[in-house]
């Protein structure tokens, strides 16, 4: 049994598909989820899989129920990327994406820190080629910061660890709070793959520059797994529901004036990570379920949402939003999957959004968190803004671009349109995802009040968006770049280095200069003195010979004498 | 109310959106939305946890305002930090275009934008 | 078995290689993959001899009055011996190919000063003293010499220069006056568990002098200054790169610094003075300044060596950090990074007899018609940056929990930092392979048609390619199942 | 009967030689003659070396004369060696000069060669043998004299000025010795060394035995080229017939450090030495220098003859840096390398020697690729060379190790250090040979011929016997350290 859990069934798959056609492989990255469903189905709450590793105690397998609903999340989440990619005919795209989503889980699996350290750099390093396979010199370098970036968390994460055991001698992946510098390390490791503040810029980097699928797989596993690692081993830090309640906030600013669409769903899941971490940060049963739900939920929304704009960059070579608009013509589908999408996110009620972001707002709103409660609010109308009316407006309508793209190919739209089944389902029966969370906890999210604070909310802010365009002060989109904390690593950074290095180098050019100048002076006497000929080199004549001798016995007789 | 497809006319289910009486008649709806909701306020009495929450019109002017606010203070944001798309330079994956090779880039044949409306 | 005999394998196989010379030279690879063989043979017979616990010495030769020329098997020597062996296999495998392919002159030469290599490798391996030690060190020096300077033209006769010059003065002007000192402070050379200086009553400076001797003159670690070999050294053939610059001749300078923190010094010792912390600092700038020199490095091949550089100077620091796990992470970081890196050198001899290309930015689009080879750099280079799923990660590991003992973050922020920066210089090179487009006009026309891998083949002969598959494959392995290697090294006696 | 004279025999055989040779005339002759004479003093050093062992010192009685009226001969474990030594590196010289010096030397006058080589010989044997310090000089000026007359045999007109000059220095040293003896007979009346030792302490006139020390320390440095005042070395290397060179680079300057050593140790002793500042303020510089300069003049040298003759210059610095440490350590590392350089500076020049008997010069930038023609040669003259560096399993690293380790144990840390310098330049100058023979591309209007041609075999056979025996000693270095230990113990325990 060992040999079948969950995420080597993913790495199965990947080596299989190492050495086979095209088909087969397509089939492998279908079938790969569903076994692995099976096996997750048929494993045992507790520990298992325990090795004898180097001295350490490695478990493999640790299932509660909290692992359990972010396990079973990544699995449908891979089988759903897996039917929409079912066109693409790249092995190394299908390759990696296994071994990513087959780590992923296993990284929320592992019950050790080291294990969980090895799914952690495997998650960075098989995520990377989902960005390189766009072969565009610009997608390599932007991989390549993305993978800096994500073996620097699984550093800090390894250096963490270390000291974590050389503190208490364990390496279990359990409750540690901020307690320490290990637990510092581990947390900022936890806190990258987060996309915490300031951290959060490869997140934005990457995700637009990855294929259209691979942008889909990528939005699922890495920031969840570090919101599951977050949950396991800081849940209640209060220094979370902070840094939360910032994450939900500033990326709306960025998001809506972002006109690359996926940049801006790279934003909006910025934003939506920031709900969790609260969550997260908040720590009680209610708040931990609120994270888990909301990241269960989140994965289908945020994928179908990628998904859809993917299928439009996949039909128009585009996704910017000034080269869209008017696209509902002729992508209807696509379109109402998006506005699904969009629901969901914007949290209207019946949609998936709704039954789970409505736990966090209410755990922060119990706690006593009001000011972070009314943060969360504003946030919510904030992702209307750019989500649940930016994405779809822009693109399906607006100024019609005279683009006519094709509706997207059927497998995308099953894809689709089962995510959005799902939101739906979810939204309109939430205990079936209820059931699933880690705490039993009788919440019901459709209550009268709940309902009508949240239609008004979302109401008036679409009021806002309507007033806002007649008057024209709503932001047009433009073509351009927007500055973010990538800033610091992709001009300053670059810019000083190489002045300083420029620098430097000239400041040793100067001294090598000198000191050889200085050097070859010294041996050009040197050699004088002892070459053939040179005074210590040519055959003395007898004189002087002589008169070395008379020296010497000289002193010696001085010595002796006197 | 139809476009042409592949030389036959296909009912596009969503062409009335670009019907300026449509657009007009869904914010119309929108606006008694609001209204109702607004009213509704009055009627039910919301269960809060926060205070002010129970505010009468709470979420409706939180709703309107943030919306407001956000999309200014994104406009502000916008004139601080938009730059060039070759910024990063002309090799930044922001500059480029997806590559089509891996794309299935198909357009529906030309259409007769006359019988749009 | 006396380990005396792993000697001959070696040094009987010359006069058969130079007996078969060019005109029968199938035979004269085949006589020298027995020799291989059977060396592997007899490591693995003392091997399988040590973990049934007989206690395994040779005979003495007096070389000097009160110091013998003795072999004995430790673990340390053990995993080194085997590491040799079973790489000398693999290379000669695969330099076959590689000459082959190249069309190498003096292939004799070549072979014999290779065999001749390994025998010193050898001894060096099981050396029961310090006299041992570093008459074997000489003796690779001088045997490796001629292989620097194959190729015969102006570049390669100053290498050779170079090369001989810092080595040799290296160890005559430090190590021989280190091991004197031992000599005449403990009265003793020998390696004893626990080492033999704890109770000389050495001062700290004299014990951070006496360590500095021992880490500057063994030029072969390569440790900045002492560095500039290395890169000189790679006009030699690849598999000389290869087996000896990136694994043997190298291996035994780090193997050197192991041997004598654990059986000289004595690990207690050092890590209770505060002798180390004066030399820790240039390691740590080693690694570092290395790592950003790779960076500036368009041959592949300078740039393999100066990761070289930086990858051996964490067996320095995990040396002179001084505890049992840091000197166990680093004689696993011997293994590691000897399969990592000959993996590496492998596929920059294949693409050089395939491809005919040397620097990387040519290589862009090469894993197009080179899959396996760039396939296998991936996996190597991974190995070498210490992720997953390869070895190297392991031996990181212990390093850097090593250096935690000593309470002192700073020496695994520099292995931490390192790795970023191993990423940022081994990964580009295969993932451009694969990735990005190639200079080649006939294979952008065929890639442009969207089926990026639809080029033909031209992959180097197949016995490098077998090479590469073995090594790249052992990297994984290891990863997987590094137990075996793990409890051995586990047996080492510390004190 | 015979084994009772082995001491006289020692010298006999050679002094006897040499008339018959000059009697002989024809030179093949004469060379045999040579060689077989030559070959039995080999044998009887052989003898006297085992002789020692066995039964301990052995005193003989020149003529039946008792000392210390008598001269009286004295075999002990400190001279016996380098007997044996001096007599077999003079017959491997003698084996190997057959051609050479047909080839360099007139061949109407080689009968007066080999009989100048002969009383050369017993010169040198007696320098060492002899109990007597009146004797002692008698038999430097025979050694000294012949030495002249080989140097004189070069085949350059410039050998006539280095003889000269060797000459005029030579008297100079002899005559330093001489007036020291007198001062010495002067002061206490004896000139047996065993003798002397015993009165000195208690002799009348301290000032003349002072005056005495000086003045036989300043010969006797002269004769071994110690530096500075080994000027005449240089010169007389280059210019004489390599075999002579050979010869004497392996043996003159090691007997007269022999001869420095006995009346240090033996007959001053080593209180003497430390009280008047001679090791401290005059040898122990003098030596430290003397490995520095040499080797860095020796650096630069174009001739390979006058390079190594600068090298050998610094190595007898370090035989008397050992000595100058006058601990059983230091000594043990002097003595012993004196061994050992003797072995490894003949094997150099006799390497330098099968070039010039090929080239006619021995002009380092003109051996381009020399490793094609002569593969032999110049593989003997690198192996020597390692030596000379001191890499390990080669008698270098025998007296390299022990040379540190004693300085080392005495504290003189800055003196190890620059051991380790001077190893380097060493390095440094053997590397540019190894360099432009075996890498340098042929660029010179009149190349090497090209192919194979080797010495004669009759050069390169007792070459390659020489260089297998350092080896030998190189690997098993315990047995050259345990006479040299043994030497050491007798020097510093004084006469007994």
């Amino acid at each position: 049994m060992t040999w079948l859990i969950p995420p080597l069934i993913f790495f199965y798959g990947a080596f299989l598909c190492l050495f086979v056609g095209r088909t087969q492989r397509t089939f492998i990255t279908l079938l790969a989820p569903v076994i692995a469903l099976v096996s997750l189905l048929m494993l045992p709450m507790g520990n298992m899989a325990q090795v004898q590793f180097l001295g350490f105690e490695l478990i493999f397998i640790r299932l509660d129920k909290l692992a359990f609903v972010f396990s079973l999340i990544f699995i449908i989440a891979a089988f759903l990327a897996a039917i929409y990619a079912w066109h693409v005919n790249d092995k190394i795209q299908q390759v990696s994406t296994l071994l990513y989503a087959g780590a992923a889980l296993g990284g929320v699996l592992a019950g050790d820190l080291i294990s969980l350290f090895l799914y952690w750099e495997i998650t960075a390093v098989a995520s990377v080629f989902l960005i390189w396979a766009r072969r565009t010199p610009a997608a390599y370098a932007t991989g390549m910061r993305y993978l800096l970036i994500q073996v620097g968390s699984g550093v800090l994460l390894l250096a963490g660890l270390l000291v974590h055991y050389n503190d208490t001698g364990s390496i279990l992946f359990e409750h540690m709070g901020l307690v320490s510098t290990g637990t510092l390390l581990i947390f900022l490791a936890f806190g990258i793959k987060c996309a915490f503040p300031l951290m959060h810029n490869w997140l934005q980097d990457a995700y637009p520059a990855a294929t259209v699928t691979g942008t889909v797989v990528l939005s699922s596993f890495t920031t969840k797994m570090a919101v599951y690692a977050l949950a396991r081993g800081y849940a209640g830090e209060e220094i979370l529901i902070y840094i939360g309640a910032v994450m939900t906030l500033f990326p709306i600013f960025f998001a809506e004036i972002e006109n690359d669409l996926r940049k801006v769903l790279a934003y909006s899941l910025n934003n939506q990570l920031g709900f969790m971490v609260v969550g997260v940060g908040i720590g009680t049963e209610l708040a931990l379920n609120g994270t888990a739900a909301h990241a269960f939920c989140h994965i289908l929304y945020k994928s179908l949402l990628f998904m859809s704009v993917g299928a439009v960059l996949y039909r128009t070579g585009t996704s910017k939003a000034s080269e869209l608009g008017g696209l509902y013509k002729t992508m209807p589908i696509t379109m109402v999957c998006c506005l699904v999408g969009a629901a969901s996110i914007s949290a209207f009620p019946l949609f998936s959004g709704f039954i789970s972001k409505s736990l966090i707002l209410d755990a922060s709103a119990k706690n006593g968190y009001y000011l972070v409660w009314f943060a969360l609010v504003v946030a919510s109308a904030g992702v209307l803004s750019h989500s649940g009316i930016k994405i779809p407006y822009f693109t399906f309508f607006a100024h019609d671009s005279g683009k006519r793209p094709a509706e997207a190919p059927m497998h995308m739209r099953i894809a689709m349109i089962i995510t959005a089944s799902l939101c739906v389902i979810i939204g309109v029966f939430p205990s079936l995802l209820y059931q699933l969370l880690p705490y039993d906890v009788a919440y019901k999210p459709y209550t009268t009040s709940h309902v009508l604070a949240q239609m008004q909310l979302l109401c008036f802010a679409l009021l806002a968006f309507v007033f806002l365009m007649i008057k024209g002060i709503h932001p047009p989109e433009v073509r351009g770049i927007n500055l973010d904390s990538d800033w610091v690593y992709r001009k300053i950074l670059p810019t000083t280095l190489s002045a300083w290095a420029a620098s430097a180098m000239s400041v040793a050019n100067t001294w090598r200069i000198g000191l050889q100048t200085q050097a070859s002076e010294w041996i050009i006497g040197i050699r004088r003195l002892s070459s053939p000929g040179g005074l210590l080199a040519k055959g003395w004549g007898v004189n002087s010979m002589v008169f070395v001798v008379t020296l010497l016995l000289l002193l010696v007789l001085f010595l002796n004498l006197f | 109310m139809a476009i042409v497809m592949n030389g036959k006319k296909i009912t596009a289910a969503f062409a009335w959106v670009e019907s300026p009486t449509a657009v007009h008649m869904a914010i119309k709806i929108l606006a008694g939305l609001c209204a109702l909701l607004f009213l509704l306020d009055i009627i039910i009495h919301r269960h809060t946890y926060v205070p002010g929450e129970g505010m009468w019109g709470f979420y409706t002017f939180t709703g309107f305002f943030a919306f407001t606010l956000i999309v200014l203070g994104a406009k502000q944001l916008r004139s601080w930090i938009l730059r060039d798309e070759n910024y990063y330079g002309e090799q930044s994956v922001d500059s480029e275009e997806y590559p089509t090779s891996q794309l299935d880039i198909q357009n529906e044949p030309a259409v007769d934008r006359e019988n749009d409306q | 078995m006396s380990p005396v005999w792993t000697l001959l394998p070696p040094l009987l196989v010359i006069p058969f290689i130079i007996g078969f010379g060019e005109r029968f030279r199938n035979l004269r690879e085949a006589s020298i993959i027995i020799a291989g063989i059977w060396l592997l043979y007899l490591n693995n017979q003392l091997y399988s001899q040590f973990v049934a616990g007989e206690a395994i010495t040779s005979g003495e030769l007096p070389l000097l009055s009160y110091y013998s020329l003795k072999l004995s098997v430790e673990p340390m020597g053990l995993v080194f011996g085997l590491l040799a062996s079973f790489l000398w296999v693999v290379t000669t495998v695969y330099s076959i190919g590689y000459m082959r392919g190249h069309d190498e002159k003096n292939q004799t030469r070549f072979y014999v000063c290779f065999s001749l290599a390994i025998a010193g490798v050898m001894g060096a391996a099981y050396a029961d003293n310090l006299l041992t030690l570093f008459v074997a060190y000489e003796a690779i020096t001088i045997a490796t010499f001629p292989l620097v300077t194959h190729p015969g033209t102006d570049k390669a006769r100053n290498a050779g220069r170079l090369y001989l010059m810092l080595l040799m003065s290296g160890s005559i002007a430090l190590l021989l006056p280190a091991i004197i000192w031992v000599a005449t402070a403990a009265n003793t050379l020998d390696f004893v568990p626990g080492g033999v200086l704890a109770d000389v009553g050495l001062s700290q400076s004299a014990t951070a002098v006496m360590l500095a001797l021992f880490v500057f003159g063994t030029g072969k670690a390569a440790i900045m200054p002492m560095h500039r070999w290395l890169p000189a050294a790679m006009v030699a053939p690849t598999p000389v790169s290869a087996l000896l610059h990136a694994v043997a001749v190298v291996k035994t300078g780090v193997f050197v610094l192991l041997k004598v923190v654990t059986y000289t010094f004595g690990i207690d010792m050092l890590s209770t003075t505060e002798a180390a912390q004066f030399i820790l600092p240039v390691a740590a700038f080693t690694v570092v300044a290395s790592s950003l020199i790779a960076f500036t490095k368009d041959n592949l091949k300078a740039r393999l060596a100066y990761s070289t550089i930086s990858q051996l100077s964490y067996i320095i620091m995990a040396a002179l950090l001084a505890t049992t796990m840091s000197v166990t992470g680093g004689v696993f970081h011997i293994v590691t990074h000897a399969f990592g890196k000959i993996t590496l050198f492998f596929c920059a001899g294949a693409i050089m007899v395939a491809s005919h290309k040397t620097e990387i930015s040519q290589m862009k689009g090469l894993g197009r018609t080179m899959p396996i080879t760039m396939g296998a750099f991936f996996i190597g280079a991974l190995s070498i940056i210490g992720l997953p799923p390869a070895a190297g990660m392991w031996s990181k590991l212990f390093i850097a929990g090593g250096s935690l003992e000593t309470n002192n973050l700073i020496w695994i922020g520099v292995l931490m930092l390192s790795t970023v920066l191993n990423i940022a210089y081994l990964l580009p090179i295969a993932i451009n392979a694969f990735f990005a487009q190639s200079d080649d006009p006939k294979i952008q026309a065929k890639t442009q048609s969207g089926r990026p891998m639809a080029v033909e083949w031209n992959e180097a002969p197949f016995a490098s390619l077998w090479a590469i598959v073995v090594t790249s494959s052992v990297c994984i392995l290891l990863f997987l199942f590094p137990q075996p290697l793990m409890s051995l090294i586990g047996s080492i006696q510390w004190r | 009967m015979i084994a009772t004279q082995l001491p006289a025999l020692q010298i006999i055989i050679p002094l006897f030689a040499a008339p018959i040779i000059v009697l002989v005339r024809r030179s093949e002759l004469a060379w045999i003659i040579a060689v077989v004479a030559n070959l039995m003093c080999v044998l009887v050093a052989w003898k006297l070396l085992g002789l020692v062992n066995e039964q301990g010192i052995i005193r003989y009685s020149l003529g039946g004369w008792a000392a210390p009226t008598g001269i009286e001969y004295y075999v002990d474990s400190v001279n016996a060696p380098l007997l044996l030594l001096v007599a077999a590196i003079s017959a491997i010289v003698l084996l190997y000069a057959y051609h050479s010096v047909k080839k360099s030397v007139d061949s109407n006058k080689h009968y007066l060669f080999y009989a100048a080589w002969m009383l050369c010989l017993s010169g040198l044997l007696g320098m060492l043998i002899t109990g007597d310090a009146f004797n002692v000089f008698v038999f430097l000026e025979i050694s000294s004299l012949s030495t002249y007359m080989l140097i004189a045999f070069g085949s350059d007109r410039r050998a006539l000025t280095a003889s000269f000059r060797y000459l005029v220095l030579g008297s100079i040293g002899a005559s330093f010795i001489l007036i020291g003896i007198g001062f010495l007979y002067a002061a206490t009346g004896s000139l047996n060394m065993l003798d002397l030792a015993q009165r000195i302490p208690d002799a009348s006139s301290e000032r003349a035995i002072l005056v005495a020390f000086s003045f036989i320390s300043i010969g006797l440095m002269i004769k071994s080229a110690i530096f500075p005042l080994h000027a005449w070395l240089a010169n007389a290397y280059h210019h004489a017939p390599i075999t002579v060179t050979a010869f004497l680079a392996g043996t003159a300057t090691k007997v007269s450090l022999y001869v420095f050593l006995r009346f240090l140790f033996s007959v001053f002793g080593t209180q003497y030495n430390f009280e008047y500042l001679l090791f401290n303020v005059i040898l122990l510089p003098a030596a430290v220098l003397g490995f520095l300069i040499m080797s860095v003049v020796a650096v630069f040298q174009t001739d390979l003859r006058r390079m190594l003759a600068y090298s050998s210059v610094a190595q007898i610095g370090y035989i008397v840096a050992g000595i100058s440490l006058a601990t059983q350590a230091g000594l043990t590392a002097g003595y012993v390398h004196i061994i050992n350089h003797a072995m490894i500076k003949t094997a150099l020049f006799m390497s330098v020697g099968c070039i010039i008997y090929r080239l006619g010069h021995a002009h380092r930038p003109s051996l381009d690729n020399l490793i094609q023609t002569m593969p032999l040669t110049c593989a003997a003259f690198i192996i020597s060379g390692l030596s000379l560096i001191g890499v390990p399993l080669t008698v270098g690293f025998v007296s390299k190790f022990t040379l540190i380790g004693a300085a080392m144990e005495k504290g003189w840390w800055m003196m190890a250090a620059l051991v380790l310098v001077s190893s380097v330049l060493a390095i440094i100058y053997i590397g540019r040979v190894a360099d432009v023979m075996l890498f340098r591309k042929q660029r010179l209007p009149n190349p090497i011929p090209q192919g194979r041609n080797e010495a004669p075999l009759s050069m390169l056979v007792p070459m390659y016997g020489l260089i297998f025996m350092s080896l030998y000693l190189g690997v098993y270095g315990s047995k050259t350290l345990a006479v040299a230990s043994e030497a050491a113990t007798q020097l510093l325990g004084g006469f007994r």
